[in-house]
């Protein structure tokens, strides 16, 4: 049963993961990526980390996903006539690597933990508690340092965004 | 030590003169005269000390220590240095008086005194040298003052080739020297001529392979080849042939000069060293009949050149060069007491030969080609007359002084085994081309019809008395020097213990075929050059490639030329453009090239596409992934 | 008397300071000021000559402080008579320097003078320093002054010349530094003298042995490695010149002294038959090269190439004779070849050409010029009586001892040395003085002769009294020898094997014993024992 | 029934990989950005997985940060969008190679 | 776990640079252009107290926030350094930004708050502090690359920049997903413990210390994560390449040692072998196309990429010596690298500042030509740190070059150090091109004609500290290498 819900989640992550690449219309891929997302919070589940389903389905889907969304349609950004010229090599580059990355992970002797296991119980229930307790004990430092990404982020946005700057600029 | 001043009088004059010669200019030679000459009374002082058998050395300073290289400036006086040193302060006393006549006016008249100075003392120091190094220094010193000496006149560029020549041949002659001093040093562990000679009898049959460096086996006796390798500095430096080739040409130099360094004193230096060296050579008969070989090949060559030359000078010089074969010959068949005696007469009568022509010269106001001239012995009968002295002297006719010396010689020669015979053979050959070509000079310079420039012809007239003094000097020593006693006086420095055979009737016999080769020679000459003035055409016409080479002086400059000068220069040349240009220098621009070539290339990889930095991180991590995924 | 005063502090620093001060000044005061302070330079020198103690084989006037705790390196700083003699060449050389660019450097006369004395300061500091470190900073400070030297103040294809040289000598210099990095793991420290005492793996000393060489060998420069030295000569200015020629290419052949000899012995005598063989082409190719140049300065370049051929002859010859008349090489080609250059640049300010073709028949309208041009020339030429005969002649005798073959090729060098040299003296010197210059051929100023005279005077000293110098170099070329031949016993056994030239059948005779006793003199060597080795006494008996 | 974590690493390299490619053949930035935005979600894929495999939360608080700063890139990229095509009305990545070489 | 007064002292400089960035956006808005400068003196008495505190932090090493960060001496010397660079930035800013005509107000606060950013990462004792320090520094720097928006280079470089910095972040990340996974922690030491006691039975580790090592080999621009260096350098306003140039890459170097000595300490054998290629690669290419550049910042980036190069000797270096003693001096070659390094680039990119003037770009290298006329004081300060750069005696250059071959030395590889040291000859040629074209070169009559230098106080004082820097290590590194010999010890 767990391996059918895996193997739901998995193929539809991957699938649509390729989707995003391969769909040349930006709309599309945004789309796409929007359905892997959904996925994705999807597999958080069943691995316990509801609190993080939520924040990928409000943050990530909710918001950065509409802004890009947003962005698109701002832009009127159209079909891409091609990929990058380059898509052959980017091929060889990637493919070995993949392969290589998928023996050595499969290759390598990372047993399942006893632990491990698709059971319901555990922290499950006490997930978003446990995880807003720590993030505001423990890890407050990263937490505040995190804030300030946020700070340079939004005003770098404007900084970069904004039409003219007074007086100056060009 | 009064004697150290022999040498130091005319050092002193030098650097008066050199130092302070721009402001004494024509008051030269109150400093230089005085200096000389007064080196010229010690030294008859020593000579007379010498008669006593009085041997001494004095040290000067310490010049050099370098572990078991030591070398001590000194003065070293015996019976040979005695006679030498008689010889140079003389003839330089002379030419010191002659050049004030010879050179007044001149712009470098101090600097010729002071060269002249210089030469004197390094001359001096040379035979007063105790070891081998002193030797060569002032071997190489006496050398440069015969380079400044040529290139006197150094606007002339003939002068200036000629300085370049006489020095250059000279090098490739010291270039032995120093090599057989360096193989003396490395024998014996020292450089003074009495250690080297009381441990050269052990060394005797010591062997040196030649081929080592190369694997090959090559012996020879070790002291040959040091002799032999001493020789060729004497070979330079006397002009023996095959490097005899710088001595005609050195007479672009003033004639002071041409007397003093290159007939009396310096040339005969290589003759000096064979001699101051005969315990060494006495070991190595291979050498000694090397250097008599030599000796006699210079002493033919040098007189059938001297046959056709018309540059009076020239003439003389050849003389010289052959003379020389004759002191060297005689040096190698072991006879250094006639050798050295020869050289000593011949210093006399040479050099008045030479002031002479300097006064011919003069008189027609720096003409030198005797075929201008003729007729001048009414006008300068005092040079003429002492000419005919010296030339009599030169072919050895009877009781001058070259009489006896050429006699001694070719006598000692004949008597010195079948080498030596049929060497005092080729002397008398010799003797009748000296007598034929140096009366060939007479009759053509003083009789006959005059040929003399018109424009010259009525101012030429005898000149002052310092240049004839001198003359008359020379022309009574040239005749005195015969009856001084000088093979006696020297006999005790060559003694040997080898039984000295007696000459006996040989000996008369080729007394008498020696003073007729000379008779014939002068009757020669009279008859072709007075009696029948047409015949010299004639006869180079009859030999015209005889005459041709001799007149050109069987091509051994153009030979030397082609073979070593401009095989050098264009070697020069040629590995400049080709190996240090072409080859070094390119790969050192290559490399350069090379790695910016590799940075332009690389640089063509940073393409200003963004993705494709992204696919070098990519690739790179494939790289690395492989790397690891591989080991 | 030597811990009192800090000589060779004083020395490094004076002129350094005396660089930092010029900027305080106006461009009219400079000359004389850089005058001052080379001639105070030279004055705090001279005294070393008489206080140094010829006796001793150890370094003198020594001073060590700690500079760099972690690694240790330390300013140490010490002379001894190898390097006595160069310090004493460098400080008679600067002034001169700056004389003769009075006038020849119009632009930008601070920043020339202040760049002389830098240099002046690193290249005492180079033969003072006593370690390792201390000597590579001070050996590659000298790079940029000498580049800015060349490149500002030089002739038009100082580009290219200036760019050669530096690139040339740092790429030599990079091994160099990589060769101390590798002693230092090896010997824990960064000291000479430590350094020097110890020994060293033979496969670690061959590599180490290269390194050096690269460094030295391209400074020098030798054979293969010399084509920077034509070209930076002919563009620099006159001072650089003297300065390149006259010390610049000493360091090389002091690095092989003072480091390659002592530190690396088995190296060294393993790779003498290549010094051997890059010395003789170095001799006899540079003649070769010299006798094909139109230019003076060319033309004297490569009389340096031959000439330092000679140094290291004589250097990797292993005995007395042969490093002393390399150490004599060394001092007495600075002398000349400076000499040399000073001629060329004072020619060069009147007509403004270097080739021998414009330049010629000097003799007339410049006596004074010309006679110590034929001066210089003679003495470059090896005559005897001047400077450059006694080192010529130690290095051929010490050659001579070990390998008959490669004195007798190197003495082939000394006819070249004539040929070109006279050739070049026989144009500039003699003949008629071409219309076109003669108006501007006025003869040398006081100015330039006191730049000349001193040389002059170097010149003769040395060639007629060399002693004092060469006993000052006994016990320091002993310590070297001592070093670097350190068992004496066999020793005199491996250079009869060595040198195979002498006779086959080789009982040791008796009078070898005799000839020691007859020079007392000879045996005044006794500590070090190495210098036993170059006793020529190979007297062979009768088989 | 366990899932091994194997599998969970095969997806994220998967998606990752899959990132990598778009961000390398997508001319369009949106295009790119969004790529990374897989590369991201590989890791925090990841991150559960192990998080889970580990009984520990700290990965799981690390994908709390990583979306965070995902969030900020997104901004601060978006803003750069705009600029690139305020300047040259493109947001091919392809046009904006000025600096090269 | 709970905020403490004593974990918050330990990180008040950081405290004081994020308040004092914040109080720079506040209130530049409500001054006047000329009050404005004010900003840069409140900046700049900020980190000078900054610095003073972090000093007075030295010998007391402590753990802050539960071990997210560790307050060392390691760190300390980062930080310093780092207070310093972006000092010298600010000053450097204050009138390139009015020849720029760029706003100061967001200027000084991303200066801070990238400050910021690199003190989180060279102090930090977990990935993901690490992480998030990376982040808020090259957030910042993004923009700041773009801030002459007007001028397309720069959007480019910014584009270009963030584009590729995404990118390697995602890589980064992704390793240290994996090594989470591998060893069950983000943070260092328990890394470490798990690495050292838990072997090598999963390929995991490894592969993240590729990716990790791809990761922050973006941020020290090594081969060949390096390609966005050129463009961004040339693109990015020349102050703003300055900071990049020295402050960004010091900080990711602190990081990254941090991460690799103490977290990946037991794979050192592995990842010595990885940076060792690295390495020449990047000396290699850094060093022969910088030679043929002909814009001096974009010379100056190849540049820098080479001295990344060269720091990466004591990388490997330090990997390669068995022993904690060669890792000692392996680490603080690289540190002391890095520090002679700040200063004589920053040096350098200070005189292309100044010739920023008007219509001139000034970043040509054929704009030097007779800088020497023109203005011999700026020539001769190039002339030095060229001359550092290229690493010849007396300057800091050499002696940082010196103490990198000597920890290569010392690790066996002095091969590596030949190699390095020929590529510093080549190097050498570019560096000395520019003094070519400064002393040797006369200027053309229309540059002579050009406009004065801009020569403000405040970039007198940013030169006078290059060139002290330059100078005073270069005669006198003693102190300093105390400092970083000290400062290694502090790694576990």
């Amino acid at each position: 049963m767990a391996q059918l819900v895996f193997g739901y989640f998995a193929g539809v992550i991957a699938v649509t993961a390729m989707l995003v690449v391969a769909l040349r219309n930006p709309v599309y891929s945004v789309l796409s990526l929007l359905i892997m997302f959904f996925h994705v919070a999807g597999l958080y589940v069943t691995l316990h980390a509801e609190f993080l389903a939520a924040v990928q389905l409000i943050v990530y889907a909710g918001a950065i996903l509409v802004l890009y969304l947003f962005v698109v349609m701002l832009l009127n950004a159209k079909q891409d006539d091609r990929y990058h010229r380059q898509w052959r090599v980017a091929g060889f580059v990637c493919v070995p690597l993949l392969l290589e990355l998928l023996v050595l992970f499969a290759g390598g002797k990372m047993e399942p933990s006893p632990l491990f296991s698709a059971d319901q119980t555990g922290p499950g229930t006490d997930n978003a508690k446990a995880i807003g307790m720590t993030l505001f004990s423990t890890y407050l430092f990263p937490f505040e340092v995190a804030s300030l990404i946020l700070l340079v982020a939004m005003i770098g946005a404007i900084v970069l965004a904004k039409r003219d700057i007074g007086g100056s600029g060009a | 030590m009064p004697y150290a001043l022999i040498p130091l009088l005319p050092l002193l004059s030098f650097l008066i003169l050199g130092l302070a010669g721009h402001w004494i200019k024509d008051k030269a030679h109150l400093v230089a005269v005085p200096a000389v000459v007064l080196s010229f009374l010690l030294s008859v002082t020593v000579f007379v000390d010498a008669i006593d058998g009085h041997n001494m050395t004095i040290p000067l300073y310490t010049w050099l220590v370098s572990g078991s290289l030591d070398v001590h400036i000194g003065l070293s006086i015996d019976r040979l240095t005695a006679v030498m040193l008689l010889l140079v302060t003389g003839v330089s006393s002379l030419v010191h008086v002659y050049t004030i006549g010879y050179m007044h006016g001149e712009p470098g008249y101090a600097r010729f005194f002071s060269y002249i100075a210089l030469f004197t003392f390094s001359m001096l120091m040379l035979v007063l040298a105790d070891n081998l190094l002193q030797l060569f220094i002032f071997w190489e010193a006496v050398g440069l003052c015969s380079y400044l000496l040529i290139g006197h006149w150094y606007e002339r560029p003939s002068a200036c080739a000629a300085a370049t020549k006489a020095f250059l041949v000279n090098r490739v002659g010291d270039f032995g020297f120093l090599l057989g001093l360096l193989l003396a040093w490395v024998t014996f562990g020292s450089l003074n001529y009495h250690e080297i000679f009381s441990a050269a009898q052990e060394t005797a049959a010591q062997t040196i392979n030649l081929l080592a460096p190369f694997g090959g086996i090559w012996e020879v006796s070790l002291l040959t080849l040091l002799c032999l390798l001493l020789f060729t500095g004497a070979v330079g430096k006397s002009a023996q042939v095959p490097l005899h080739v710088w001595l005609p040409d050195a007479m672009e130099g003033p004639t002071p000069i041409s007397a003093l360094i290159h007939a009396a004193t310096m040339v005969t230096a290589g003759v000096f060293m064979v001699a101051r060296l005969a315990p060494l050579y006495n070991l190595s008969p291979v050498a000694m009949d090397v250097v008599a070989v030599v000796g006699a090949l210079t002493m033919v060559f040098g007189a059938t050149i001297a046959l056709t030359q018309t540059d009076i000078k020239r003439v003389v010089a050849y003389s010289t060069v052959s003379q020389l074969g004759y002191m060297v010959m005689a040096c190698g068949l072991g006879a250094y007491v006639s050798g050295m005696y020869h050289l000593l007469t011949h210093g006399a009568f040479k050099a008045l030969l030479f002031l002479g022509c300097g006064s011919v010269i003069i008189a027609l106001h720096h003409e030198q080609d005797m075929r201008n001239m003729g007729g001048l012995k009414d006008t300068l009968p005092i040079t003429y007359w002492t000419f005919v002295i010296g030339s009599l002297a030169l072919a050895g006719f009877p009781l001058t002084a070259g009489f006896f010396s050429k006699d001694d010689l070719l006598v000692a020669a004949w008597s010195s085994g079948s080498l030596g015979q049929a060497l005092a053979i080729a002397g008398l050959f010799t003797a009748l081309m000296t007598a034929f070509y140096s009366f060939r000079l007479v009759f053509v310079m003083f009789w006959g019809p005059s040929r003399v420039d018109p424009h010259h012809a009525d101012h030429v007239h005898e000149p002052s008395g310092v240049i004839t003094g001198p003359l008359i000097i020379l022309a009574m020593l040239s005749i005195a020097t015969g009856y001084l006693g000088i093979p006696s006086f020297l006999e005790p420095v060559f003694a040997t213990d080898a039984p000295v055979e007696p000459h006996g009737a040989a000996g008369i016999g080729i007394m008498i075929a020696a003073t007729l080769a000379g008779l014939t020679g002068i009757a020669g000459a009279y008859y072709v050059y007075v009696l029948n003035p047409g015949l010299p055409d004639r006869l180079a016409r009859r030999w015209e490639s005889l005459y041709q080479g001799s007149l050109n002086k069987w091509y051994v400059d153009e030979a030397y030329d082609r073979l070593f000068v401009r095989t050098t220069m264009s070697a020069a040349v040629a590995l400049w453009k080709r190996i240090d240009v072409g080859i070094i220098d390119s790969a050192v621009n290559g490399i350069g090239r090379a790695i910016a070539w590799g940075g332009w290339l690389l640089r063509l990889v940073q393409s200003g596409e963004t993705q494709h930095y992204a696919l070098a991180m990519a690739a790179g991590i494939v790289v690395m992934v492989t790397i690891f995924f591989l080991s | 008397m030597t811990d009192s005063f800090p000589w060779l502090t004083v020395l490094i620093f004076l002129p350094l300071v005396g660089a930092a001060m010029l900027c305080l000044f106006k461009e009219s005061a400079v000359r004389p000021i850089a005058f001052g302070i080379t001639i105070a330079e030279f004055a705090v020198a001279a005294p070393l000559w008489w206080l140094f103690d010829s006796s001793s084989a150890s370094m003198q006037f020594t001073e060590q402080a700690v500079w760099i705790s972690r690694p240790s390196i330390q300013y140490h700083v010490g002379l001894d008579g190898i390097s006595l003699p160069l310090v004493l060449m460098t400080t008679v050389l600067l002034p001169l320097c700056v004389l003769i660019s009075w006038r020849s450097v119009e632009t930008r006369i601070k920043s020339f003078m202040a760049l002389l004395l830098v240099m002046e300061g690193a290249m005492i500091g180079v033969f003072a320093a006593l370690d390792f470190v201390l000597f590579y900073i001070f050996w590659e400070a000298m790079l940029i002054p000498m580049y800015l030297l060349i490149g500002v103040w030089g002739g038009p294809n100082r580009l290219y010349a200036t760019v050669k040289f530096v690139l040339y000598t740092l790429a030599g210099s990079v091994l160099l530094l990589v060769a101390i990095l590798v002693l230092y793991v090896q010997a824990d420290t960064f000291d000479i003298l430590r350094l020097s005492s110890q020994s060293y793996a033979p496969t670690l000393q061959f590599w180490l042995f290269l390194a050096f060489f690269a460094a030295f060998a391209v400074k020098v420069p030798m054979f293969p490695f010399h084509t920077w030295l034509p070209d930076a000569h002919v563009e620099a200015p006159t001072a650089g010149s003297v300065i390149l020629a006259s010390v610049l290419l000493k360091m090389g052949t002091y690095g092989f002294l003072r480091f390659s000899l002592p530190m690396l012995p088995d190296a060294s005598k393993a790779f003498t038959p290549l010094m051997v063989a890059l010395s003789i082409t170095a001799i006899i190719y540079g003649a070769y090269m010299a006798l094909a140049q139109t230019d003076l300065k060319k033309l004297i370049a490569y009389s340096s190439v031959s000439h330092m051929g000679f140094v290291t002859l004589g250097l990797f010859t292993f005995n007395l004779q042969g490093i002393e008349g390399a150490v004599m090489q060394m001092v007495n080609h600075g002398i000349t070849t400076g000499g040399l250059f000073l001629c060329v640049g004072i020619i060069y300010d009147r007509t403004h050409s270097r080739l021998i073709a414009d330049n010629v028949g000097l003799a007339r309208p410049m006596p004074r010029y010309a006679a110590c041009l034929v001066i210089f020339a003679l003495s470059s030429l090896g005559l005897p009586g001047t400077n450059s005969f006694v080192g010529e002649f130690l290095v051929l005798a010490g050659t001579f001892l070990t390998n008959k073959l490669a004195a007798t090729l190197a003495s082939l060098g000394i006819i070249l040395a004539a040929a070109y040299l006279l050739w070049m003296v026989q144009r500039v010197a003699f003949g008629v003085p071409s219309p076109v210059f003669l108006p501007k051929l006025h003869d040398v100023n006081a100015r330039e002769a006191a730049a000349l005279i001193p040389l002059v005077v170097l010149v003769f000293w040395i060639g007629v009294f060399p002693n004092p110098l060469v006993s000052r170099l006994h016990p320091s070329v002993n310590h070297v020898l001592a070093r670097a031949l350190p068992q004496p016993a066999t020793e005199t056994e491996a250079m009869r094997l060595h040198d195979e030239t002498i006779g086959p059948e080789t009982p040791p005779a008796p009078s070898g014993g005799v000839a020691l006793a007859r020079r007392p003199n000879v045996s005044d060597t006794p500590p070090f024992n190495g210098a036993e080795g170059i006793e020529p006494l190979r007297k062979e008996g009768r088989p | 029934m366990t899932i091994p974590i194997t599998y969970y690493l095969i997806l994220s390299a998967v998606v990752f990989l899959t990132g990598v490619v778009g961000v390398l053949i997508r001319r369009n930035i949106i295009a790119i950005l969004l790529s990374v935005e897989l590369m991201l979600n590989a890791t925090n894929i990841n991150f559960v997985a192990f998080s889970r495999y580990l009984e520990d939360l700290g990965g799981q608080v690390f994908v709390f940060f990583a979306l965070t700063v995902a969030a900020a890139e997104v901004a601060v990229g978006l803003a750069i969008i705009i600029a690139l095509h305020r300047s040259k009305e493109s947001i091919n990545l392809e046009d904006f190679k000025l600096l090269k070489w | 776990m709970t905020l403490s007064a004593g974990d918050l002292l330990l990180i008040l400089p950081e405290i004081l640079v994020v308040a004092a960035a914040c109080t720079v956006l506040a209130i530049e808005p409500i001054m006047t252009p000329h009050q404005r400068d004010g900003l840069a003196w409140l900046s700049l008495s900020t980190l000078a107290v900054c610095m003073g505190l972090i000093a007075s932090q030295l010998g007391n090493p402590a753990e802050a926030f539960g071990g997210f960060i560790r307050v060392d001496d390691y760190a300390c010397f980062w930080k310093l350094l780092l207070c310093l660079v972006s000092g010298l930035t600010v000053l450097l800013s204050y009138s390139y930004l009015k020849e720029e005509r760029l706003r100061v107000g967001e200027y000084y606060a991303f200066v801070l708050l990238a400050l910021a950013g690199m003190m989180v990462m060279v102090s930090a004792e977990d990935l993901l502090t690490i992480y998030l320090g990376t982040e808020l520094m090259s957030l910042s720097l993004y923009v700041m690359a773009g801030l002459k928006r007007a001028e397309p280079r720069s959007l480019e470089a910014s584009a270009k920049y963030f584009v590729l910095g995404a990118f390697s972040s995602g890589i980064l990340l992704f390793g240290i997903s994996l090594l989470y996974g591998a060893t069950g922690s983000t943070r260092l030491p328990a890394i470490g413990a798990a690495l050292a006691g838990h072997g090598l039975d999963t390929p995991l580790p490894l592969v993240a210390t590729i990716l990790l090592a791809a990761g922050f080999g973006f941020k020290l621009a090594v081969v060949p994560f390096h390609m966005w260096t050129p463009d961004v350098y040339q693109g990015a306003p020349t102050s703003v390449t300055a900071f990049m140039a020295v402050a960004s890459k010091a900080a990711s170097f602190g990081a990254f040692l941090r991460v690799f000595v103490e977290g990946l300490g037991g794979l050192k054998t592995d990842w010595s072998f990885l940076f060792l290629l690295i390495c020449i690669a990047t000396l290699v290419l850094g060093n022969s196309v910088a030679l043929v550049q002909t814009n001096i910042k974009r010379m100056l980036a190849y540049s820098s990429i080479a001295h990344a190069g060269y720091a990466m000797i004591g990388v490997v270096a330090s990997g390669r010596s068995p022993e904690l003693a060669g890792n000692a001096i392996g680490i603080a070659s690289v540190m002391l690298y890095l520090a002679f390094y700040a200063f004589m680039t920053f040096g350098a990119f200070a005189v292309v500042a100044m010739l920023r003037k008007g219509d001139v770009e000034g970043d040509e290298i054929e704009d030097f030509t007779g800088l020497a006329k023109r203005h011999p004081l700026a020539a001769l300060l190039m002339l030095v740190f060229m001359v550092s750069l290229a690493g010849i005696p007396p300057t800091a250059g050499f002696i940082g070059k010196f103490y990198v071959f000597m920890s290569a030395v010392e690790a066996g590889l002095a091969w590596l150090a030949v190699v390095a040291l020929i590529f510093a000859v080549v190097s050498a040629y570019y560096y000395l091109r520019v003094v070519m074209v400064m002393y040797m070169r006369e200027p053309e009559t229309s540059t002579a004609a050009s406009p004065r230098l801009v020569l403000s106080p405040a970039i007198s004082i940013v030169l006078a500290c290059a060139i002290a820097g330059v100078v005073i290590l270069g005669l006198y590194p003693g102190p300093l290498v105390n400092l970083a010999v000290q400062a290694v010890q502090a790694l576990q």
